[in-house]
This record gives C-alpha cells, structure tokens and sequence, in this order.
C-alpha cells in the first residue's frame, strides 16, 4: 500500500492526456464513458477546461474531468469526471424496475409482475462518472480520495450541479467477461455483443443506441434467470465503490443502466456525508515534524480552474485553524491565513438499502 | 346426410356429442346445462328471436335415416359485443438510426381486439365414425351457403380461429413461455374458462404492454401462427376459401386466426341460386358428389350433397331422396355450389 | 370556534355509523373511500375492528377507522382512516408524471414531452384517507387532532404499517363542481360524469375502474389545459389539510389520483415531524386550576383498540411527568403514573417542493 | 400518348414537371441534383443493376408527338428496406369490466412499421393540360400491367398512401392535433423532410406510445383514414381494382394507406397475354378507347391506349401508329386489360 501523502486531485490538463488513455484502457471493465480513444479523451479535456472557464449559474452541459496525481511518482495515477446534468444534450436513458399489479376479481388472485421501463428521468442529475484508478492503488486511501474529491468540489460550487447526484456503477459481467442482461435484453436489437457496443457507445453515443432499443417496457419474466440475476448488481471490481458512496449517503435507487443493468445510486447533495460535513478552517503552516497525529481528511483549495485536494490529517489548532505542512500547502497552493474545505475521510457505517423514498 | 339448425330434442345427441369432443374443443363442454342454454340461444337465433350481431347459429349434421347427429359447427354473427375478444397482433416495428447505421424491424405482439364485430365460424366437430363421404366438407362449406343466403346479416368479415402447436404430451410451448408467466394456471384451465364464456380474467391478467417476440424461446417464436397438425387440414381448406392469415393469433396457443371480408369468401362467390324440378329416383347418382345445395329458409335450413349441378339455365334435377333431404319440391328456390 | 378540550379521537365502533353516514354525506367535494352508503360504512367498521382486534405483524389488508367525539356535545364530529396497505387486495392505481427526452440529431434539437403512466408504485405504503369533519371545526386544532391522531397511533404500532406513508388530497373541481381532468381524461371511458363515477368507485371499487382506463402511458399536450391545469392540484377546501401534511414532512410525490389528478404527497415515517418529535411521558393528575399553561400538544394513551388521543397543554414536571386534569385522563382512560405518548401541536414552518429524492 | 421508363435525357422535362407539382407532391422537389440522382437510380432499377428489392421503377408519360412529359408515376418494388416506414395503424383496444358491466372498444392509434417489405405505387402526377383522353387511367393501371409481368420482382402486397384532409388554407387538423405536439416544426417542413427521404427526425421525435384517438379533438378525428377532395377520384380508381383501407394512416396528416394482395388486384388478375398482328391503319378507332396494352420487356417497356380487344384466339390487331407507339411488331407478345 503506498503512501498517501503525496496525492492530489486537481481538473485534468492537456498534458495528461496519454495517462488518461492508459488509464481508460485498463479500467475493470471497461467504461462507455471512459473510452480508450484518444480523440474523445481530448474532446473531454477541452470541454472540462471550457468547463471550467464558463460563468456558471445553474447546470448544464458542463463535463469536468479530473485527474489523480502522485507527485511523489509524478504520475497521472487515476481520473473521474462529474457531468453536470446528465441528460443535457441527449436523454440520458435508465431502465427504472417497476411492479405491475394483476388482480382478478374473477379468480380472485393477485399476481405481482416486474417490469423494466425506459426512463429518462435521471437525466437531470449530476452525474459522477468515468472513474478509473491505477490498479496499484486499489483499496487505499487513494481510491477514496479520487471519489470523492468531486463531492469536495460540488460542495463549493453548488450553482454548477443540480440538488441531486447521482452514479453509475458498472453492472455484473460473467467469468467470459459477457454481460448476461446485454444477451437478454439489447442483443436481440444489435448484433454486436456487450464489449463491441460498448466500445461503439464510448465513440458514439449511448443515446443513439437507447433510441433503437425497445420503448415499451420489458416483462421480467421473459428474461434469461441470468439476466434478471444481474438487474441493480454491480461488478466485482466495483463492490468496494459502491459499499462506499452507499456510506456516503448515496441510496440504491429504481434505476439501472440499460447495457449492463448495473446499479444507480443517487442522493440529495445535502444528505451526503461529505456535504454535510465538511468545514472551512484557515490555514496555519508549521514543520512537519511537528503536526501532530489525527484522523485523515480531505483538504480542498477554493480555485475553481486550480482545483486541488489532497489528503491531511485533521489537526486544528484550538481555535480551529487546520495544521499543515509546507509542503502540503504548496501542494494545495494556498498560503498561511487562507481557508481551506476540510471534510473527515472515514464514514458511518454502511446502510444498503433501495431508497424507501423513491415509492 | 343434411345439415339442419339445432333443435331443442337435440339435447341428448348433442351430449353425447360433447362427450366424444374431449380436451381442447371448449366450447362444448359436457355440462346438460351449459349444452340446453346454448341450444335455446341457437333457437332464438334462427327464429330471429335475438338481435342480429348478438346470434350464433348452430348447426348439425345429421344422419336423418338414424336420426343419429355426426357431428357439429357454428357461425357467431359478431364476435366480442357481449365479452371482450381478444387477439396478438403480431405487427413490425422499427428499430432503426441513421448514425449507427442500423435498420431492423422487430416483430412485435400488440394486444387487440381489433376483430369486435367479424363473424366467425367455429365449433366444427365431425364424430370419427362419419369420418367419410365428405361429411367435414358438407359441415364446413355449408356455413358459407347459409351466409351467401343471408348476406344481410353478418358484417363485412368472418374469421376462423385455429388450433395452435401442442407437444404429443399435450404441451403448448407458445403458453410455456408467455401465458404461463401472467395466468397463474396451467393451459387447460385457462382453455376451459374461455371455453364457458368466462374470460373476464384474460384482461384481468394479461400482460398489457406489446411483448417483442426476440424475447420468446425459439420453440415459443415457431409456434406464432402455426397450426396444430391435426388442424392442418382444416386450414387448408379454410385457405381455398381465401381466408388468409393476417397476423392475429390466439392469446393462449399462439395459433393462427385465418380472416376473410365475407363477400371476397370463394364459396360465396361462386355459390348461385337455382330451381328445384325433382325428377324421381331415375337420375344418376356420382360416386363422389361434386355439389352441395342449401334451401333458403333460416328456421328450416338444410343443406346436403346432391348428385349433379344445374343446367344452364337454372334449373337442378333432385332425386325424390334429395328433395326429401332437403325439404323442398318442384319450384323451390335452391342455392348450390360446385366444390 | 369551539374550545378543544373535550375533543378525543378514537376507533369508530358500530354506534358511530349514523354519524359517520351523515358526514360522508357533507364532504366537500365527496369522498370516493367515504361513500355515505351505509352497508359499506358499516362494513368499514366492522373491518376496523376487526383489524384491531388481529395479531398483526407487518401490513396487509387492515383498515382502521376513527372518529373525532365531542365530550361537551357528546357527538361524533368528525372521521378518518388509515389503510395499512394501499393496494393490499387490489392495486392502488395512481398516475405517475413522467418526462420523455425525446432528441433529434438530424435536426439538432431536444423536445420534451410530459405524460402520465399508470403507475401501481403506491400499492405498498400505509395510507391515510376517508377525513371528513364537521365543517363548525374547520381551522381548529380539532382538524389537526383528526388528521395527526393517525400519526400518534402509528408511532405506537409501527409493525402494522409500511415504512412509507402516503395521502392522497381531494383534486381541483370547477366551479360547477366538475373534474376538468375526468372531462379530459376517464370520460373517453366511461359514460359517467365525475360524480356519478366517485359514486360508483365508493360502492364498487376503485381499482375496478382503473382497469377500464387507459394502460398506456397519457401525453399531456393531448389533454386539455383545463386538465393539464388540474395536474396535482388540491381542491381549495384541502388546501389547509396539504399545507400541515407537507409542514408535518409529507413531500409531493410524482403521483396523482387517477380521477381527479389530485397530489398524493407522501413520506418515510422518520421523517415526519410528529413521530420524530413525539415522546414518552408518565402521568401525573393535578387539579384543572392549577394545571401551568404551556404549549398545546396531542396525547394519546397505549391501548391498541382503546385508543384515545386529545389535545393537551405540553406541561410538564420537572421529571418529566405529564401534568393532566383528571378529566383529561379520564378522557384517555389512563391513571397516575401510566405512560402517555406526546408531541407538540405546533409544526415547523411549509416547504412545499417536489421530492428530489424522487428522482 | 404512352407511358416508358424515364431516360437520363427526361432531366429537363422532369424538372419541368417538378416546377409543376408544387407543394403537396414532396417525392419531386424542385432539386437538379436530387432528379438526376433520381433518374439515374430509376435506369439502373429497370435495366436490373439494383437488387429486386431496392428498385424503384420511375415511368414517364410522354407525347410521343411532341416529346413532352405529360406525366409520371412510380412503383416501389419493397418500401422500409433502407429506411424505416411508419404508419399509424388504427387498432381496437377492449375496455371492459364484467364488475362494472361495461364493455367498449376504443380505437387506438399504434406506430407501426408492418409494411415493410410491401411494394408501393406512389408519384402520380398528370400536367393539367393533359387530364383529357383517359390518360390518368392510362398512367395509374400502366403500372398493375407492369407488375401482372414482373410479377417476381414484387412481394406480396401492394400499397398507396393517399393525401389526407386539408383545410382550404392549407392546414391539416390531424396534424395539429397530434403531431405538432411532437414535432416542434410547420407540416411543410416536415413533409418536405421526408419527400427528400430524411426520415430519420421521425423515428427520433414521433410517440411512442399508442395514441388514443378519444383524446383528439373530433375535427382530427375526422381525419382518420380519410383523403383530401382532390384525391378521392384516385382513391376511387385504386378501390376499383380492389385496394382496402385496413386501418393504416399516415403519420402527418391521417390519410389512409389502401392495400391489396398483388395477385388480387383486378387489373393484374384480368390482364391477358396476347399476340400482336399489324394490320395497317385501316381499323376503326373508337372515341373513348377501352383496352389498354403493354409490352413485355423491361427496360423498354411501354404502354398506350389501343382501339380495340384481342380476338377469341388471342391475336390483338393494332394499327401501324399503334404498333410504332408500343414499338411491337407482329408477332410479339402484349399484355392487354380492358379498362
């Protein structure tokens, strides 16, 4: 496990472009929106920094892509992106479960059905995305620092994002790495298999493929058990991931993603731990060898376009100034007297339940 | 052999006739009560005692030597006024984008009850015994004589519904994939409410929204508008008439519903009306007779094989036997068809 | 208005029926699960009690009924109900407002197209209905006690109802006392005006209807704008009744009733206002005079099928006691010393949003 | 008169005729560019360069006097092989409650793509100067004696979509009731849009969902499966010849789509192989011709008015003027069809 004291996340620049490429090429598994394409990969660049530059007073077709950098390796060792609101431009299109109730006053039963309906309706949300991390990296502190570090920047800038955030997690694939729901459901509608349009869903668009897949709503019964088996379960590799954002405060919603029926969480930006519990602190600066010990945290500066958070101890002085080291400051790019967002790493206890509120 | 109307002293016959029909003709089912009510509806019908689209005429052909009957059919004069009527449609949608290139149309059941108000016949049952002398043709054809006749009392079309594929152990594989998913109940049971005219729940359960069929096994998909084998040759005469299939098949089985517009109806077409000159017993009889004749009256249809066709001029020679079968005498109006 | 203090809220029992006919009969606007029929009313008491009088562990077809008795009058004044589960026999048929993206690329444009699909979602949660009161209480604390005595009782049996609970307000009527949504909408369907079919649902049953309606999802252009405008609209009588239930923490869901598009506001019960703020409380007996002024408050007693509730001063002794007139605790059928359950009469101030959590 | 292929050197004339259209007839737009492509398609379909179902056969009706184009129509061998076809099909949905005792259809509109792979006549247009001499029956039955002999290069069934209804001023009730809700443009311009093929902006923006047609306003309503005045002669010519309207409509403006069997259309069914004898041009020519003759090759197929049917033995005599306008001398084949 490598040490996380060097580690920041700032908006991805021109120049991280091949890493990024690295990065989307060896994610698990592979992502629609993150394609190892260099073309779309830079198209995303430019867009965050349009992003970025743009006066912003409520949420759009804004992308911002971000980028996890070990200084001590001077590496590009992750990224992840937020989307404004995720259907700006096109729907973004979800399968939501729906339960269909068939009583017979003749026979004097009532037989449950479940459905799954084409929806559009998260297409407002601001979506966490296209998140890909250095698979040395996996399980430390790291990961949690590339997650959430977004929910470091839309608790500054509010006006950017809409009240509700959402994320998708890659759906359960089988040990050939085939998507068993893709075989039941869009495979009768496209010939090619789940890898190929996903890699065509990267290039093109997810909602042109949404646009032929079937309108009216699929009855659960007619699926594979397969299939059904993978409705709102998430990939391994993305367990971990999910058992977080859930402790976030993020709840499983009705919604699932129309490739791979992988999970949707969503949440209200003001029930999430991060949002509510994050502070601001000036800075004071003192020896290293000095700080002394506490719980880590996260440590965000107020640059917009210069975004940065890293990861610090949650030492304060007694009047509640934040202890930093010299060089953590000039990571952070903030001198002494300056406030900083400070929000505890570590979260309650997981709670993973469907979202009761949704009925 | 003639066809006739049901009649109320059919009671027994048709209870015995019910008997032999067994598993899968549900609208006969051994029930004294059932059978009685229906007669008394048929009575009505013919005696015009019953709003036109509400009647079904119900046929027998009987053995008027035995007095034995051999068999049954039916014509509804409008399906679904009373109780819904309900088909798949199996209709083509479009799945296509510019972008990605892609074209294809998906076939797709739609739930329908877009044949409310066509005729139908149905309820042909032939007793194995009688399996002979063209009896099944006499039963089915002589529906389209009674029709022809009485033109003025059915819609613009008619239609057939068919039995769909069963394994040999009596398995529908279309019901096994689909039905079975929505009426939590087997096959049978689901065929025999919708035999006794129960079928409320049909709607009650059915699935609602259009089913793509990509969903259906394959053995499900090759059942969509095939016929049992047994079937196979009732269709195909069906189909001589010009009734084609359109798409529409049955909820349960997945069997094809075969649909003509009335007047399109061959025997319809061709069938003409002629007059009686009974001529004795002198005339020649064929050894497979070529033409069926049908008397114009609706209480006291008949309808039978005679052995020869028309002169040019109009005029059939009867045999005293057939005249008697018929129940006609020299003069009367006769309407016959070549088949 | 009349002095609440010998108000009580308690199950109907069968002597209550002549009162409860007389006023479901004075409803405005008439209530379809309040038919002033009288074989469904004396049937709905008989379901009352014997749902009270069943072992219950979770929700299921359970109906409980109350009345709102007053002790100076010795009338029955007013009556309410709790469904343990909205579609427990049948389905509860709601109409759930959908937007659809629909996105041209050929033409480069984005247009969107609201409807309403019937959505059967609601069936699972508990649900509060069939209030009806003496219009002399209108705007008192007696119409409070009415509607929220349900919620005091939920507190105490949480095992008998869903997690969710849900109302459903009385929709928009014209002047003439039309639904301009039935004239646009279930009159396709069905001969009868709005009355006539509020009528028929009370006697019949709703969902019967529900299934002649149409199944398919509703474009909203293609109704008229006086039923568009009808959309989750309450009528001005309930307005009040829509404002405490959303102060109390009930939120607007995306539902409305299938007849007359009336909102259906709905909440998980931790975050209502009453059963978060209610507490326990041993009673102590002083004599009326001496009894200090304090705020107002419900309390209700422990008894499951003798259950009381009336509206009390919040006054309190320095353990913690609940100061109570005899009369009052006569009222609840409780003694010196016997727990009560109380909770402040006063709400926080309206927010009235639509859930984002919906979403 | 007769009516032949269009020819690379029918660009001017063509365009000519375009000019003429005007707005309404959206498959020839005033475009060089789009003709030519046209036209070029047209010559690669009849000289058998494009796969059978890809073909679309372009006739010319010329003075063969003057050289003028008088007129034009088309045969689609399949239409919705490239890009999709939409319809709405009007459909009947049960509503029915036993508890209720209610039981109503309603009729319901379904986005359908079912005649995908049907063949359609479609781009009739007759100059005004030449609506005389029965050229318009000449120019709209040319094309079933095209198919009676081409009759493997078409499928099963043939279709026409019809104009629907307009106001005087231009305006399509249909339309705005239903699809300006949808398509957020004028119904020119989506019109214009899909006479130039794209088509794709309607699969994108249309409903998906069945449309009850109770929800519309009865002027649109009215609508349904109906044509515009100035259609109803041609709906009428192709009813004759056993076309139905079976619940198909346009999208836009509600016009109904009729349809046949190919092999049941009359004119194909009546059609008859004949042997031509020149016989100078000393035979009679009636005022108001009555049989109709095409030749039996494809890529220089031609067909006119002649003065008279063929003889019992099958032999049809033509006059000098009528076997150069056919270009057939004795001996050749000719199908003919009184008309």
């Amino acid at each position: 496990m490598r040490s996380v004291g060097h580690l920041l996340v700032r908006p991805a620049q021109s120049g991280d472009l091949a890493a990024i490429e690295r990065l989307a090429g060896g994610s698990t598994p592979r992502l629609t929106n993150l394609p190892a394409h260099r073309d779309r990969l830079e198209e995303r660049i430019a867009r965050s920094n349009r992003s970025l530059a743009h006066n912003v007073d409520f949420p759009g077709d804004e992308l911002y892509t971000f980028v996890l950098e070990d200084r001590d390796l001077g590496e590009i060792v992750g990224t992840a992106s937020i989307r404004a609101q995720a259907g700006a431009q096109d729907a973004y299109y979800t399968y939501r479960q729906e339960t269909l109730i068939h009583a017979s006053q003749q026979l004097n039963l009532r037989h449950e059905v479940q459905t799954l309906s084409l929806s559009h309706e998260m297409s407002e949300v601001s979506l966490l995305c296209a998140l890909s991390l250095d698979s040395r990296y996996r399980g430390t502190s790291a990961a949690t620092l590339l997650r959430r570090a977004r929910l470091m920047f839309i608790a500054q800038y509010p006006e950017r994002f809409a009240e509700t955030l959402g994320v998708a997690f890659p759906g359960y694939l089988d040990e050939a790495g085939g998507s068993p729901f893709w075989d039941s459901v869009g495979r009768h509608f496209f010939e090619q298999g789940y890898h190929e349009i996903n890699l065509l869903a990267g290039v093109r668009s997810k909602s042109f493929i949404a646009e032929v897949m079937p309108q009216f709503p699929l009855y659960l019964p007619l699926l594979t058990p397969q299939a059904r088996a993978a409705i709102g379960r998430e990939h391994p590799a993305h367990e971990p991931a999910l058992q977080e954002m859930l402790a976030e405060g993020f709840v499983r919603s009705r919604h699932v993603d129309i490739f791979d029926a992988g999970p949707v969480v969503r949440a209200e930006r003001q029930r999430l731990h991060t949002l509510t519990h994050c502070g601001w602190h000036p800075v004071r600066i003192r020896p290293a060898a000095s700080l002394p010990d506490a719980e880590p945290a996260m440590v965000a500066n107020q640059q917009l376009a210069d975004f940065r958070c890293t990861v610090a101890r949650y030492a304060l002085t007694p009047t509640g100034q934040l202890l930093l080291s010299e060089e953590q400051a000039a990571l952070l790019g903030v001198e002494e007297g300056r406030a900083v967002l400070v929000a505890p790493l570590a979260l309650p206890n997981v709670e993973d339940a469907l979202d009761e509120g949704e009925l | 052999m003639r066809l006739r109307p049901i009649g109320h002293h059919d009671i027994d016959e048709l209870q015995a006739l019910a008997q032999e029909t067994g598993v899968g003709f549900t609208s006969l089912p051994n029930s004294r009560e059932f059978l009685a009510a229906k007669i008394a509806n048929a009575v009505a019908a013919f005696e015009g005692r019953v709003p036109e689209q509400e009647r079904l005429y119900f046929f027998v052909l009987e053995d008027e030597q035995s007095g034995e009957l051999a068999g049954c059919c039916a014509i509804e004069a409008e399906v679904g006024r009373e109780t819904p009527f309900y088909h798949y449609r199996v209709g083509k949608l479009a799945h296509s984008s510019v972008q990605l290139d892609l074209h294809r149309t998906i076939d797709t059941l739609f739930l329908s009850s877009d044949h409310t108000g066509d005729a139908e016949v149905a309820s042909l049952f032939l007793r194995p015994a009688y399996r002979r002398d063209r009896n099944g043709t006499l039963l089915s054809k002589a529906r389209w004589l009674f029709m022809a006749e009485f033109r003025e009392c059915f819609p613009a079309k008619v239609l057939a519904e068919m039995r769909g594929v069963f394994s040999p152990d009596g398995v529908s594989p279309f019901w096994e994939s689909l039905g079975s998913h929505f009426f939590p109940m087997e096959f049978k049971q689901a065929d025999q409410l919708t035999g006794l005219g129960q079928k409320s729940f049909i709607g009650e359960l059915m699935p609602k929204y259009p089913i793509y069929t990509p969903f259906l096994p394959q053995a499900a998909r090759e059942c969509i508008g095939q016929v049992h084998e047994h079937t196979r040759p009732a269709l195909e005469m069906l189909k001589k008439e010009g009734l084609r299939w359109e798409g529409y098949i049955d909820i349960f089985d997945g069997g094809p519903t075969v649909e003509a517009y009335i007047d399109d109806v061959r025997a319809i077409r061709h069938s003409s009306c002629v007059t009686v000159e009974v001529s004795g017993d002198s005339l020649a009889q064929p050894e497979r007779p070529g033409w069926m004749a049908a008397t114009t009256g609706m209480s006291d249809f008949r309808c039978s094989w005679i052995g020869r066709g028309p002169s040019e001029d109009g005029v059939i020679a009867l045999t005293t036997v057939e005249a008697e079968r018929l129940g006609v005498t020299s003069g009367d109006a006769l309407r016959v068809l070549e088949s």
